[in-house]
């Protein structure tokens, strides 16, 4: 059992660096923070396959609730902004 | 495959940073920052990563099993939380800059120059 | 070329080699997953006998490393109070609450529920975080979104009400406060800032840990109101603006 | 004594708790007597760290973890005279600030008190911490306070832009920083400074040391606005308000210099001892650099917290030689350069704001001799703007001939000249500025400015009485800094002891007592020859160049010619370089990133 470790990590890590990328280069907001909410839960993945669950359970809460909120919020607002200046 | 682990933190950072640099939305650029962030912690538990370790939790185990770095551990939890507030003092700049000049792309706040 | 696409083509070149710099100093790091430093290893070694708390993580969080904790839960103070000074001065001149757009009584009953639920799953994580994974951070936060699933069903008066500034703002300064008093109450009984005053309590248990209940607690406290906080100056920012664009 | 250590921290923090806990049932009048006393009290125990520093350093280790085997298990706090000494001028800064916004910043709630206390307990933790992660907290509570105090004035554009430059090249620094302690703690399980230096200098340094260096370093120099990573500087200073400047230019970038110092002479001075001489030669350079960049933009700036701010831009660059040459007596010319620029800048930045105050202005042609009557205003900002020239005996001289000695000393013959040309040039621009403002002098129109937007005035009610204390005080400070019988001596003892990195480790992590010091007399050291040639040959080029800025249009039209043909093109693309563009700035910070590991991946292999 231990033996399939190194491969998951392996597999995920590369899933991670894929969603990084995605993320970093993606030049639409709101598809962003999909694609961030799609990295910050392979990042959990991550640290569980690393041993770290605490860091993944609050990376979780972060990622599942903050992040999103924060930033759909500020998308929206931004958008309403900009049509009533049209 | 010993060092993937770090390649894929250093790569997150350049691209992190590549995506700060050409970035249109003020609240783009703040994604993109948390994904520099997110490099530093794929560092930290990588470094603290032992082969067999198990989490550094001594419920169930014994005392004297080997166990991954919890200092590490520790360290990216802190992480977190700033990365959080961090990112949303800047979205609530971006929000207020876009109040003011009714768009978010950097390249038009130039108010300050020269 | 405008002047995002020259910047782009100057930053690919110079992002490589600066990537190549990095590779160059990473590839100095001991192979993964041979990592021999004595510092995790002491702790390891040492929390459950010294701290009697099983979980080594939340032993260095709150005792080994307890400090950094203190500093770090004042940045999410201080951003906190940064993103309720550049928001609420900013939007001064609304209007107040819009009414609510759900009518259902049901939806309404379960984004109490959701309330319910989110604040049980929170405490729990809190409470139990000296002994299996969790503590006062992750609970705060589930805490605080508990508030949000009662706004997501609709009903933003209810949630208002729920999450009064004069209420929530005090909350968040005590838990901020608790933090350095558990540590000056050290300092004032001869001991160094931050010093153990309980002893260590049963292992595996809640009351394991000593003071690190009352910094875990309050750093519970401190999260959920600062979270709670932060999440509603935004959502004012998208709902009052909206609602009042509807009404007129 | 240890037990003193926490105190400039924790008093601060709880008294922000205290003062947002008590938002609204506490008085007005309580709530601004805490936000005053707090300081004031950390400031008094700040003092009382630094006076007991003279006999040995100060440790405390929280919650009681005393290193166990001679290995660090918890955090701890190492007082030693200079980080002692940051921690006065950060919290004094901080009191006086807060004594100044008392009517100044009025209507402000209490949201202002409680950012200025959490940045004044996150500075004094910076400058007392010994562990390394424990740095970087204290370094983002300061980031984070500061940002949302920079853009204070959410009504305005400029504010906005500029707490969004400052927040996001800070926080990109800091994450360098944060890899940098990634790699450290990989190499040398260990976060306290003695511990990973003990580490480093008894094990063989290779790449992945210079790679670590090289990323805390860069995060540092962000915060110490030093070229090519100065950009935000300007931006955040130019439009916050005053009292905050205060603190941005009188502490904030000088922790990042003194950052730098601590983690040098504590971390990597014993691993990084072969290559001290590509260290040395390098942080002298972009020192150097800095000063002439900060000078010339000081020189074309109207808006006049921006001049100060590029004028604190050019003595960064002069602290950063005198830490990069890595002497005893250059870090104490740097120490002392930091007190007095520190009390004399916030001086200028509290007069802009009281002129910005009674003439509603703060734009230098704008208000051309508009401030003819403001007399004691006046007084003020000369004594300040002569304090900065380095005039023998006065401000910041002894810093100056400290550090011109050490480079002069350490075969850098070539660099106090061109660090007098500078210093001559941003205090030209400052006195330049007064001249207009104050006496009317020069036209009311030179192209030669950048124009920069306009700021909000305070409200009328505050009490200039109390402004015009305030600032005389601060003012006082800095300029009797180079005459305070026995500080020079302390200051050059406290540098020897701290660039000791065996006998720092010795006693963190073995408890082992340090010698008595020897008993320092309190007397005023006499300035040497040259010192004096340099500090009034820098007060002669300073009126020269005040002068040249004032009625250039008088030289003959050959030699303004000849002047605008050879320094324009260059003087234009420096000006165009500060474009106000977040993403230019991180692509500066990559670009001098990859540079100065390019030079040391090929020097210091």
């Amino acid at each position: 059992m231990i033996a399939t470790l190194v491969p998951l990590q392996a597999t995920s890590l590369i899933f991670v660096a894929l969603a990084a990328t995605s993320v970093a280069l993606c030049r639409n907001p709101l598809r962003q923070i999909i694609l961030s909410g799609v990295y910050g839960l392979l990042l959990v993945v991550l640290f569980v396959v690393l041993q770290a669950p605490d860091v993944a359970l609050s990376m979780l809460v972060v990622t599942t609730t903050a992040y999103p909120l924060i930033v759909l919020v500020a998308i929206a607002r931004t958008r309403h902004g900009s049509k009533e200046e049209k | 495959m010993n060092f993937l682990a770090y390649g894929v933190a250093g790569w997150i950072c350049i691209v992190g940073l590549y995506g700060a640099i050409v970035s249109k939305n003020l609240i783009h650029l703040a994604l993109c920052l948390t994904v520099i962030q997110s490099s530093t912690y794929v560092l930290l538990l990588s470094v603290g990563y032992r082969h067999h370790g198990t989490a550094p939790i001594y419920k169930g185990i014994r005392l004297g099993t080997n166990t991954v770095d919890p200092i590490v551990q520790s360290l990216a939890l802190t992480d977190i939380v700033i990365s959080v507030t961090v990112i949303a003092l800047i979205l609530a700049l971006a929000l207020d800059v876009h109040k003011k000049l009714g768009t978010a792309d950097p390249d038009e706040v130039v108010e300050l120059q020269g | 070329m405008t002047r995002r696409q020259i910047r782009g083509t100057i930053a690919i070149p110079v992002l490589g080699a600066l990537g190549a710099f990095l590779y160059w100093g990473l590839s100095g790091l001991p192979p993964f997953g041979n990592y021999h430093g004595f510092y995790g290893h002491m702790v390891s070694i040492l929390s459950l006998p010294q701290r009697h708390v099983t979980n080594a993580v939340t032993a260095t969080v709150f005792d080994y490393r307890g400090f950094d904790t203190m500093g770090e839960e004042f940045i999410l103070f201080a951003a906190v109070t940064g993103v309720v000074l550049l928001l609420r001065k900013s939007g001064e001149d609304e209007e107040g609450p819009p009414e609510d757009t759900v009518t259902s009584d049901a939806l309404r009953l379960f984004g109490l529920l959701a309330l319910a639920g989110g604040v049980l799953v929170g405490l729990w994580l809190a409470a139990y975080g000296l002994v299996t994974p969790g503590g006062g951070f992750q609970g705060g936060v589930a805490i605080a979104s508990g508030f949000v699933l009662l706004y997501l069903t609709g009903s933003y008066l209810a949630f208002a009400r729920r999450t009064s500034e004069s209420a929530l703002d005090p909350l968040e300064a005590v838990g901020a406060a608790g933090y350095v008093v558990v540590g000056l109450a050290a300092l004032i009984a001869g001991l160094p800032f931050l010093a153990n005053l309980l002893g260590p309590g049963k292992p595996g248990t809640l009351v394991s840990g000593g003071s690190l209940g009352f910094i875990n607690w309050a750093v519970a406290l401190e999260v959920a109101a600062a979270n709670t906080i932060l999440y509603k100056e935004f959502l004012e920012q998208y709902i009052v603006p909206i609602a009042r664009g509807r009404k007129s | 004594m240890t037990w003193l250590l926490p105190l400039p921290v924790a008093i601060p923090l709880l008294a922000a708790a205290l003062v947002a806990a008590g938002d609204h049932v506490t008085p007005r009048i309580v709530q601004n007597a805490i936000a005053v006393l707090a300081p004031a009290a950390a400031t008094g125990f700040s003092f009382w760290i630094m006076l007991e520093t003279q006999h040995g350093l100060l440790i405390h280790w929280y919650g009681g973890w005393h290193p166990i085997g001679n290995l660090a298990i918890g955090i701890g706090f190492v007082g030693d005279s200079l980080g002692a000494g940051m921690a006065v001028l950060s919290c004094t800064l901080v009191t006086l600030a807060l004594v100044y916004s008392l009517t100044y910043m009025r209507e402000s709630s209490r949201l202002f008190d409680v950012l200025m206390l959490v940045f004044c307990g996150a500075m004094a933790g910076f400058s007392l911490t010994g562990d390394l992660f424990n740095m970087f907290v204290w370094f983002e509570l300061m980031g984070v306070a500061a940002y949302a105090l920079a853009g204070f004035k959410v009504e305005e554009l400029g504010p906005l832009q500029g707490a969004v430059n400052f927040a996001i090249t800070n926080t990109a620094g800091a994450y360098l920083i944060l890899m940098g302690i990634g790699l450290l703690y990989a190499r040398t399980g260990a976060l306290n400074f003695a511990q990973i230096g003990h580490f480093l200098a008894t094990h063989p340094s290779d790449r992945l040391v210079v790679v670590a260096f090289t990323l805390v370093l860069i995060g540092f120099l962000v915060k110490a606005a030093i070229v090519p990573f100065h950009w935000w500087l300007a931006d955040a200073h130019a439009a916050a308000p005053a009292p905050v400047c205060v603190l941005f230019s009188g502490a904030m970038v000088e922790l990042g210099l003194f950052a730098i110092a601590r983690i040098y002479w504590t971390v990597f001075s014993g691993g990084l001892h072969a290559h001290q001489g590509d260290v040395r030669s390098l942080l002298v350079w972009i020192g150097v650099v800095t000063a002439l960049v900060g000078a010339v933009m000081c020189f074309l700036q109207r808006h006049l917290k921006r001049l100060l701010a590029f004028s604190t831009i050019a003595h960064s660059g002069t602290m950063l030689v005198g830490i990069g040459l890595l002497g005893a007596k250059g870090l104490a010319g740097t120490a002392n350069l930091i007190l007095s620029h520190g009390f004399l800048k916030a001086g200028l930045f509290l007069a802009a704001g009281i002129v910005l105050l009674r003439l509603r202005d703060i734009d230098e042609l704008r208000l051309h001799g508009a401030g003819r009557n403001l007399r004691w205003e006046r007084a003020l900002w000369f004594a300040a703007a002569i304090g900065l020239i380095g005039f023998p005996y006065v401000g910041v001289f002894v810093g100056h001939s400290l550090v011109d000695e050490e480079a002069s000393g350490q075969g850098f013959a070539w660099v106090p000249p061109l660090l007098l040309v500078a210093e001559a040039v941003s205090a030209g621009a400052i006195l330049r500025a007064g001249a207009r403002v104050f006496l009317g002098w020069g036209p009311k129109r030179d192209p030669l400015l950048s124009w920069e937007p306009e700021e909000s005035p305070p409200e009328r009610s505050a009490s200039v009485p109390l402004l015009l204390a305030v600032t005389t005080v601060t003012v006082a400070i800095g300029l009797v800094m180079s005459v305070i019988p026995g500080l020079q001596v302390r200051i050059e003892n406290g540098a020897e002891r701290f660039v000791d990195r065996s006998a720092y480790a010795a006693r963190v992590l073995h408890a082992k007592s340090t010698p008595a010091p020897p008993h320092l007399p309190f007397a005023i050291e006499v300035a040497k020859p040259e010192s004096w040639a340099y500090g009034i040959g820098a007060a002669v080029l300073a009126f020269a160049f005040a002068a040249a800025g004032l009625w250039y249009r008088r030289l003959p039209e050959l030699v303004l010619g000849g002047i605008v043909r050879g320094l324009g093109p260059p003087v234009r693309a420096l000006r165009a370089a500060h474009s106000g563009i977040i993403g230019d700035y991180l692509l500066w910070l990559t670009i001098g990133a990859t540079v100065v590991g390019g030079a040391w991946a090929f020097s210091l292999r």
